[in-house]
């Protein structure tokens, strides 16, 4: 049991390992004769071993375990090597020394846009995703699916090899069937091929298509985006004849009205705008100011709940808020038929007005043409372009032959035999009534390049193991069009291929060199500005230029189309994590609690308490969805301040293939979906009889009047800035125990929740940094989670019309813990900077210390939740912080600060014969959170953010009246809304 | 073969008392007497002197418990002092706690082992036993013990007068 | 003394002589012929011990997580059924030390019994604090040995102060109930009639032979103990409340503890008597020794005991509300409204209701009555244990992490099993050491002069 | 009632009591000392490795200095173990096929490394770190002995948490100039208790602080 820690990759033997393992792919051909389909039994047990407990035991299970176990861990250590020409980020570069991590700029795709990263890397491993501060699209912020990109390399569930007719097959076999397919094409110009990408803004990519077309004319190029939002393009083509995307400026924003846009959590652009967004809200003393959100949504969003005034109304109603607003602005008289209170609009178009230029409108990305125009048209109007707003050419711009619909009628008029399929997976994202099966089957061939053995990946005669964007060398543009170049930290695991590599293969360039088809495509730039563009993550002022437009008077005759309101709304969202189920496969993900609803491992069908009311359905029971002749079954789940009669179905899930989705539950929202619509109308809801399992985190949403989350207006901080300390138990003064000297460092935090939009990207930060094992839905079902760092999430005021409050609930370092007086062994105790340490190997799991923790933050390991059999784990291990313990069964873990950074810094200090400077240490939640919500660092330095920030009057500790002294405090929630719109719910909590 | 004793067999407990207040009344000094529950009479009647086992027992107590309430001490305040939970390092309180049980402990210790070792326990053999008659197979008996070391111990003498005070049978007990 | 009138039974019935009361007592032992349901009794509860070794097997296989246990509950069976035991464990010491220093005379007869049940209690006790770790096989790191982790248990931990008292309680009243036991085993041993038997005897008995002189200082040693368990009995239960009263969480962090804990020790502790001593006296036909006055008795200070505990209930509730705490006001309308309502209800009917059957004297005197609602205490007494462990953490301070733990079949297989276990080693000892004193009875005879 | 037990029984008994006594004293001492010994601890037992390295010869003979194969002492955690390269920039020139050699020359061509047993290891649950050592004035010689006159290297400390405790509780005799830590048989100077109060201000060492337990265990 001394295992109760291990350091990965301490005894990692790199070299060796490559040399002995040049082709990952030939081990695995050699275990699929032996393993047959354990796959999914080994997965488990190395992943979740807890579950593997529970499972059936088979008679060789455990030896074919270790024997696959052993080999994929190999496999996975073949490529553990610095991959070629990278250069450091900033740091100056270093010959790899054991024991220290190295940090490289690379760059992320999100939905094809980039997100600029910081990647610590151990001996050659990825470990960890920081966001990059001097990249536009992250400012230093990282979000959940970031973090979880280092898993997604590892994942031992990637395809391996390429594989010909579902048969292992060697790259040089894949090789010679595209050389037989250049040759065809090159005689045919392309005729019946075509190529199907995804949405992507690479300036390589889009160049290296250009030149397979003027190669082969007759060559068909289609995109397949199941998470399209092509809405804003059609507006601005309407209006100004060009496709043109906005770009928001929020730091300059007074007045912002949201027309159904989640942009705190959605779009490429999410966290630079949040960051801004939580700016201009930053309140610290009675005489700042702050902006003001107004949000008119169709289903709940953590936009919606960072409003100051929001309103929920069925999908199939925003066009008419969006006519009475135009209306209102435009001056017009008789904005009839809108379907939000009409003094509500009233204070909006007046704070609207007075806010001028400094006035925000934005529609949602997924709404209509004519609300995006609306939303144009009221920036015009208010004079917001060039200063909240401006319009630039949409990064993603490619002209493309049509969608997947055109391609799979293509096919049926048999104009296309060949298709290659670019990391797209249409057999699992396909709208309902279009059968991509039956169109790919009657192909003559169909390649597909991938990160997995996915559907369409089982159909192709060719199925290409792609490289993972950490393995890969290419570009990519932001949501304001800075390019960004990616660079590799290892060196493909499974010898995947960049797609770009497979381009140039289908342009006849077969032995193609991934770094140089980058590096050519970037000519122009010499060494230096190309090292520099690496080592920044980003080509200096590469951000597209605005331009500058005139919106035509009549909206270019964009009407409202009339939607029938008839019956259920149907409101299409993607998974927060999952996207359209790309990342189904990420256990970090999957076990992340979604922001609103905290269900994990699953998703469900979200309707208004009305509407359940009426249906007499609760949480869990099963209900059956029909719109336009499809239908699926989805378990129902209440979701307070969600419109009435419309039912949210959310993308992503419903995939078994995968051994980590497939342990999920979910429904798969692409049957019921029509073309890439976001909106359905006239759905009927028919509750079932039976119920399944829908997982959450949290049970009970409301804070029993307890002052937990202090708030109030500012008006009201205004009159008294210490609201917080209004109708809350007194915080005791002096305590029955002397006061303990922290002359040195005295570490602490403070958390400020008018920023906290609860986006959860703290949690999967904490997740990433402290080896934290993801335990399964079995276990969470339980109760048996492990997160460090949850978020709680409160609704006050009326059901229907809630307040949101987000709240994370860290250890909160008390100086007089209670934890620690009840741990019998010394586990749990102080140290001299006042940190709450716990030491794992001394634990031996009373679980006291939880028992008398009114927080409620310490984590149980109930069962085994890691392999420490380095043989077993399996390449998921490369994951592992180094730093960090990784602990066994029986021992009680939590938020530690981040002591192994914080230790870092000490010894880096000590070394250099200095003090700490203040932000030099910074927590992993701190790093990642795009709006800066957490400070932290050393009470004892007068100076220090955290001190300030603990200076503002509206500075609390939670449950401050039992007196346990905690080192983290929060500042209360100030919101801005109208004083002429009476809140209900308003400085009160329910 | 030496002689240990000359032991009397007795009916009742009052016939015992009986024999042993004659007995000492005759002056006999080394005499002992066994019953199958404890008699408060035969106590006075051979002027069995007050035990000092409560003392021991005393002293138990107070050892186990400054024992281990110094051995608190010296850890907390010694050999490891840290900061738990901000309480200072000697929290007696709890302290006390501890020491309290550690002293019954060795209240209880002391009283048992200082019983056994004042009786002379474990004695397995032992010359009583010798006499055919001395057993409890019977039930409740009781027996007087006359040892042949007391001066005023003839041979005759002293059979005829533990006869005489009513003893079932008399049987010489060899040491 | 006169014969016994209706309303007080004799402790004693009928006549009796030395012969007959020791032999009788020791041929239960002796002659080895025990009637067939005793067998079939122990066998079944050995099947439950099987079923107890395996279960401990499978915990520390595959961990703690096997039981229902969970955030934010994560104590629960493990910790009740310790509190439980330890409760049951109490009766014995207080029969035997506490009536020996009344000098009540009805002790004599049951007091052997009682205290072999407080020793098997503790020891089924003893095994829950450690399945209940995380590490069990780190167990040891509650002791101060020196190590070379330079490493000391943390004093102020009640867990720490409950390993002092459980194993302080467990050893004194080992030494007690052996020195209570020496003089009967030499009877045994003059009786025993193999070699075996009288070597097994005879070693135990350390060569007593009931000198006046011995007798002088054994009692005098024998009432001290006495003396010393008593408060020992007292301090040992206050301290395990003290587990519960020293945590903040709500429903825990209350100063009525100790107290009710110890009287509900003493009501599940007599309960259990009870459960064995009506069985007992009725399969050995030892009715005239331990007789009706006896389970009356019993039955009596169970009612006290009860009403005590009753009456911690209620101030329990009452300080909720006067104390002005929403937290411990919000935990005990949980506690009676929430998800453990029903266990809550049956609680109180069992310990509370069904109790006051015993202020009705035939009740009491009817024993197959009289040992039913004994069950039914146990049973309430263990719902007790188990509603005070999980409703405070499961209703705490923020609402957020409010939630209920489950029961798995592991944590009835450890109950039941310990059950098992707790008889089967009654069982055994009624086999092998004579569960009535002997000399004691053959005393209380002599001063009641029922020797015919 | 004839006796059950021989006159012997008694002395028996006696030496039962006290003997057992006894063996618990034994039992209790053995388990106080035996984790300190070396059989439990592996003090001055020199492994078998792939290369019979000497430190005795590469140290103590030709006076290479620890830096050359350990680089990473002075800035990372690990010390760090000679690339087979390292081994090379000498060996290509001296004892170029000398048969103790070959795996080294068999790693170079096969790419494949030298695979060492661990001499000083401690628990995967300490967080040890060189550099922090090393700067602070504590030398190589203090943890790892005279490698110097090691033919075979073997451990020279306990590496128990103990031992680690005795110098982070009270660091001052273990000091040394920190130009000085790499010297082997360092003979301290007579001022040596001065110079060490003086190390302690000046490397600004501050031990109330050294015996946090995340100071090893994160």
């Amino acid at each position: 049991m001394s295992a109760i820690a291990d350091k990965p990759g301490s005894a990692i033997d790199i070299e060796a390992l490559r040399k002995r393992l040049a082709h990952g792919g030939e081990i695995w051909r050699s275990l699929d004769e032996v393993a047959g389909t354990a796959e999914f039994r080994r997965f488990v047990e190395a992943e979740f071993p807890a579950i593997a407990e529970r499972l059936p035991a088979k008679p060789n299970r455990r030896t074919l375990l270790k024997l696959m176990g052993a080999s994929l861990s190999l496999a996975g250590l073949a490529a553990c090597s610095r991959a070629e020409k990278i250069v450091p980020y900033v740091r100056q570069p270093e010959i790899l020394v054991p024991g220290k991590p190295v940090y490289y700029a690379t760059t992320l795709s999100s939905d094809g846009f980039g997100i600029g990263a910081i990647v610590e890397s151990h001996e050659g491993r990825p470990t960890k995703i920081e966001g990059n501060p001097d990249h536009p699209a992250s400012r230093g912020a990282a979000d959940a699916v970031m973090q979880a990109a280092v898993l997604t390399l590892f994942d031992p569930d990637r395809s391996r090899a390429p594989l010909k007719d579902g048969q292992p097959a060697s790259y040089g076999d894949f090789l010679k069937a595209m050389a037989g397919l250049v040759s065809r094409w090159t005689v045919s110009q392309g005729q019946g091929g075509a190529l199907l990408v995804e949405a992507t803004t690479s300036p390589t990519l889009a160049a290296q298509l250009d030149a397979l077309r003027t190669r082969y004319p007759r060559l068909k190029l289609y995109r397949h985006d199941s998470l399209a939002t092509p809405a804003a393009g059609e507006a601005s083509r309407a209006l100004f004849g060009s496709a043109l995307t906005p770009v928001y400026r929020f730091d300059r924003a007074d007045t912002i009205v949201s027309l159904d846009a989640d942009f705190l959590g959605e779009g490429p652009g999410r966290l630079a705008y949040a960051r801004d967004f939580a700016a201009r809200r930053r309140v610290r003393d009675p005489s700042d100011r702050m902006s003001r959100l107004y949000a008119v949504e169709s289903t709940p969003t953590i936009t919606g709940a960072a409003a100051d005034h929001r309103v929920a109304i069925k999908p199939s109603d925003v066009e008419a808020v969006a006519a009475g607003l135009n209306a209102a602005l435009t001056g017009q008289t008789g904005a009839s038929g809108s379907p939000v209170d009409p003094a509500w609009m009233a204070a909006l178009v007046d704070d609207l007005s007075a806010a001028g230029r400094n006035a925000l409108a934005i529609a949602g990305t997924q709404q209509s043409a004519f609300i995006q125009a609306v939303a144009l048209a009221a920036n015009a109007k208010l004079g917001a372009f060039g200063n909240t707003v401006e319009l630039i050419e949409p990064p993603d711009a490619l002209h493309v032959d049509g969608d997947l619909e055109a391609m799979c009628q293509a096919i049926g008029h048999e104009a296309i035999d060949t298709v290659v399929a670019l990391g797209a997976n249409p057999l699992h994202t396909a709208p309902a009534g279009l059968d991509v099966r039956e169109a790919f089957s009657s192909l003559k061939l169909l390649v597909h390049h991938g990160l997995y053995r996915d559907e369409t990946a089982f159909l192709a005669h060719w199925h290409l193991s792609a490289a993972h964007e950490l393995e890969s060398w290419s570009d990519i543009r932001a949501h304001d069009g800075s390019t960004s170049l990616v660079q590799p930290l290892i060196k493909p695991l499974y010898d995947g291929k960049t797609v770009h590599e497979l381009l140039a293969a289908l342009g006849g360039e077969f032995e193609a060199d991934p770094f140089l088809l980058i590096r050519q495509h970037w000519a122009q730039l010499d060494d230096d500005a190309w090292r520099k563009a690496l080592r920044d993550g980003v080509m200096a002022d590469s951000a597209a230029k605005p331009v500058s437009v005139t919106v035509p008077p009549d909206l270019a005759g964009l009407k409202p189309a009339a939607m029938a309101g008839n019956g259920i709304d149907v409101r299409f969202v993607a998974d927060p994590w999952l996207r359209d189920g790309r990342y189904a496969n990420a256990s970090w993900l999957q076990e992340l609690p979604r922001p609103l609803t905290k269900i994990v491992w699953g998703n469900a069908a979200l309707v208004s308490p009305a509407t359940a009311e009426r249906l007499k359905v609760g949480n869990g029971e099963v209900v059956n969805v029909a719109s336009n002749g499809a239908a699926i079954d989805a378990p129902a789940w209440i979701m307070p301040g969600h419109p009435d009669e419309t039912i949210t179905l959310s993308f992503g899930f419903g995939r078994k293939l995968g051994s980590v989705a497939a342990l999920s539950q979910g429904y798969d929202a692409f049957q019921l979906r029509r073309g890439s619509e976001w909106f359905a109308t006239g759905a009927a809801i028919a509750p079932r009889k039976n119920s399944v399992r829908v997982i959450t985190t949290q049970h009970h949403q409301a804070m029993e009047g307890r002052a937990i989350v202090r708030h109030a207006s500012l008006n009201a901080f205004r009159q008294n800035p210490d609201f917080v300390r209004m109708n809350a138990p007194p915080a005791p003064t002096e305590s029955l125990y002397p006061d303990w000297p922290y002359d040195q460092e005295a570490w602490a935090m403070a958390i400020d929740l008018s920023a906290c939009i609860g986006c959860m990207a703290c949690v999967s930060a904490c997740q990433a940094e402290n080896n934290i094992a993801p335990v399964g839905p079995e276990e969470c079902e339980r109760g048996h989670e492990m997160h460090w760092l949850r978020v709680d999430r409160y609704y006050a005021g009326p059901v229907d019309a809630p307040d949101t409050f987000f709240q994370p609930v860290p250890c909160m370092h008390c100086e007089k813990a209670p934890c620690e007086v009840v741990c019998p062994v010394n586990a749990t105790v102080h140290t001299h900077d006042g940190l709450n340490a716990q030491v794992y190997n001394r634990c031996i799991g009373t679980r006291y210390c939880s028992q008398n923790c009114p927080y409620k933050v310490r984590r149980f390991n109930f069962l085994d939740h890691q392999s420490f059999d380095k043989e077993e784990a399996g390449p998921e291990q490369g994951v592992h912080n180094p730093n960090v313990s990784v602990r066994s069964r029986g021992v009680m873990e939590k938020c530690t600060y981040c002591v192994q950074r914080i230790s870092a810094k000490r010894i880096q200090a000590q070394i250099e014969n200095r003090d700490i400077a203040d932000g030099e240490v910074v927590t992993a939640c701190q790093q990642a959170c795009p709006t800066q919500a957490i400070t932290f660092g050393d009470r004892n330095k007068k100076d220090a953010k955290v001190v300030r920030e603990k200076s503002a009057p509206q500075n609390y500790a939670l449950l401050e009246e039992l007196n346990t002294r905690p080192r983290t405090t929060y500042l209360g929630k100030i919101s801005n809304p109208n004083g002429k719109l009476a809140k209900p719910g308003e400085a009160t909590d329910g | 073969m030496s002689l240990y004793g000359l032991m009397a067999v007795f009916a009742g407990p009052e016939a015992l008392i009986a024999a042993a207040r004659g007995m000492r009344e005759r002056g006999y000094r080394r005499m002992d007497a066994f019953s199958p529950f404890p008699m408060k009479e035969l106590e006075r009647i051979l002027e069995i002197p007050k035990t000092r086992l409560p003392w021991a027992v005393l002293a138990g107590g107070i050892a186990g418990a400054a024992l281990v309430y110094a051995l608190i001490w010296y850890s907390v305040e010694i050999d490891y002092p840290i900061n738990v939970g901000g309480r200072p390092l000697h929290s007696w309180p709890p302290f006390v706690i501890i020491a309290f049980e550690a002293g019954i402990l060795g209240a209880a210790f002391a009283g048992f082992l200082g019983v056994l070792a004042a009786n002379g326990l474990p004695r397995y053999h032992h010359p009583v036993f010798n006499a055919e008659s001395f057993s409890y197979t019977r039930g409740g008996k009781f027996y007087l013990l006359i040892e042949a070391a007391d001066p005023k111990y003839r041979k005759g003498v002293t059979r005829g007068q533990l006869t005489r005070l009513g003893a079932e049978l008399v049987e010489e007990v060899e040491a | 003394m006169a014969e016994a009138s209706a309303n007080s039974p004799a402790v004693l019935r009928g006549r009796h002589d030395f012969p007959e009361i020791s032999g009788r007592i020791g041929s239960i032992v002796l002659s080895g012929r025990l009637p067939r349901h005793f067998w079939t009794a122990f066998l079944l509860c050995f099947l439950l011990v099987l079923l107890l070794l395996y279960s401990i097997t499978y915990l520390i296989a595959v961990g703690v997580g096997g039981l229902g246990i969970n955030m934010p509950v994560v104590w629960g069976t493990m910790i009740s059924n310790f509190v439980w035991w330890i409760g049951i464990g109490h009766a014995g010491t207080l029969i035997s030390a506490v009536l020996l220093l009344l000098r009540q005379p009805w002790r004599a007869s049951i007091n052997r019994f009682a205290e072999a049940m407080t020793l098997f209690a503790v020891a089924m006790a003893g095994l829950f604090p450690i399945l209940h770790l995380g590490r069990p096989w780190f167990f040891y790191w509650l002791l101060p040995l020196p190590n070379v982790h330079m490493h000391w248990p943390q004093w102020r931990s009640p867990l720490v102060w409950d390993f002092a008292a459980i194993a302080t309680y467990a050893t004194v009243s080992l030494l007690f109930w052996y020195m209570g036991l020496l003089p009967d085993l030499a009877v045994l041993r003059d009786r025993a009639r193999s070699r075996p038997a009288q070597l097994f005897y005879g070693i135990l008995a350390l060569g007593w032979r009931g000198s006046a002189y011995h007798w002088a200082r054994y009692q005098v040693v024998y009432f001290l103990l006495a003396a010393l368990a008593t408060p020992l009995v007292v301090s040992v239960h206050s301290i395990v409340s003290l587990d519960f009263t020293f945590a903040i969480t709500p429903g825990y962090h209350s100063t009525i503890f100790p107290p009710y804990f110890v009287a509900g020790a003493l009501l599940s502790g007599f309960a259990m008597v009870l459960t064995i001593a009506i069985p007992l006296r009725w399969a050995f036909s030892v009715k005239d020794l331990i007789t009706l006055r006896h389970m009356d008795n019993a039955a009596k200070l169970m009612i006290a005991a009860g009403m005590v505990v009753a009456y911690g209930y209620v101030s329990e509730a009452f300080f909720a509300w006067y104390s002005g705490e929403p937290y411990e006001r919000t935990m005990m309308a949980q506690r009676a409204l929430g998800p453990y309502a029903p266990l809550f209800w049956i609680m109180l009917s069992l310990n509370c209701g069904v109790l006051q059957l015993l202020w009705f004297r035939r009740i009491r005197r009817n024993m197959p009555l009289l040992f039913a609602i004994a069950v039914a205490i146990n049973v309430g007494m263990w719902i007790e244990r188990y509603i005070i462990v999980v409703t405070g953490p499961s209703r705490d301070y923020l609402p957020s992490d409010w939630g209920e733990q489950s029961l798995a079949w592991l944590d009835f297989g450890i109950l039941f099993g310990s059950i098992g276990t707790f008889f089967a080693l009654v069982f055994l000892f009624i086999r092998i050491l004579p569960a009535i004193t002997i000399f004691e009875v053959e005393e209380l005879a002599e001063e009641e002069g029922k020797i015919r | 009632m004839p006796q059950i037990f021989s006159k012997h029984a008694n002395g028996v008994a006696r030496f039962v009591i006290w003997g057992s006594f006894a063996v618990l004293l034994i039992a209790a001492a053995i388990g106080t000392i035996l984790p300190r010994s070396d059989l439990v601890t592996g003090v001055g037992e020199p492994l078998a490795q792939p290369v019979p390295f000497s430190h005795k010869h590469h140290v103590g003979q030709l006076g290479i200095d620890c830096r050359y194969c350990h680089n990473g002492v002075e800035t990372s955690s690990s010390a760090g173990l000679p690339a087979t390269e390292v081994c090379m920039t000498c060996h290509s020139q001296l004892f170029t096929n000398a048969d103790m050699l070959a795996p080294v020359r068999a790693s170079l061509a096969g790419g494949k490394p030298i695979e060492w047993q661990r001499v000083n290891s401690v628990p995967d649950f300490v967080f040890f770190n060189h550099a922090i050592h090393i700067n602070k004035g504590v030398a190589c010689e203090t943890c790892h002995g005279e490698v110097d006159e090691m033919p075979l290297t073997m451990r020279a400390r306990t590496l128990s948490m103990e031992w680690c405790l005795g110098c982070h509780r009270n660091p001052e005799p273990n000091l040394r100039p920190p130009q000085d830590v790499f010297l082997m048989h360092w003979q301290p100077p007579a001022d040596i208790d001065e110079i060490r109060r003086q190390l302690i201000g000046m490397l600004d060492i501050h031990p109330e602080t050294m015996t946090d337990c995340y100071v090893c265990h994160r």
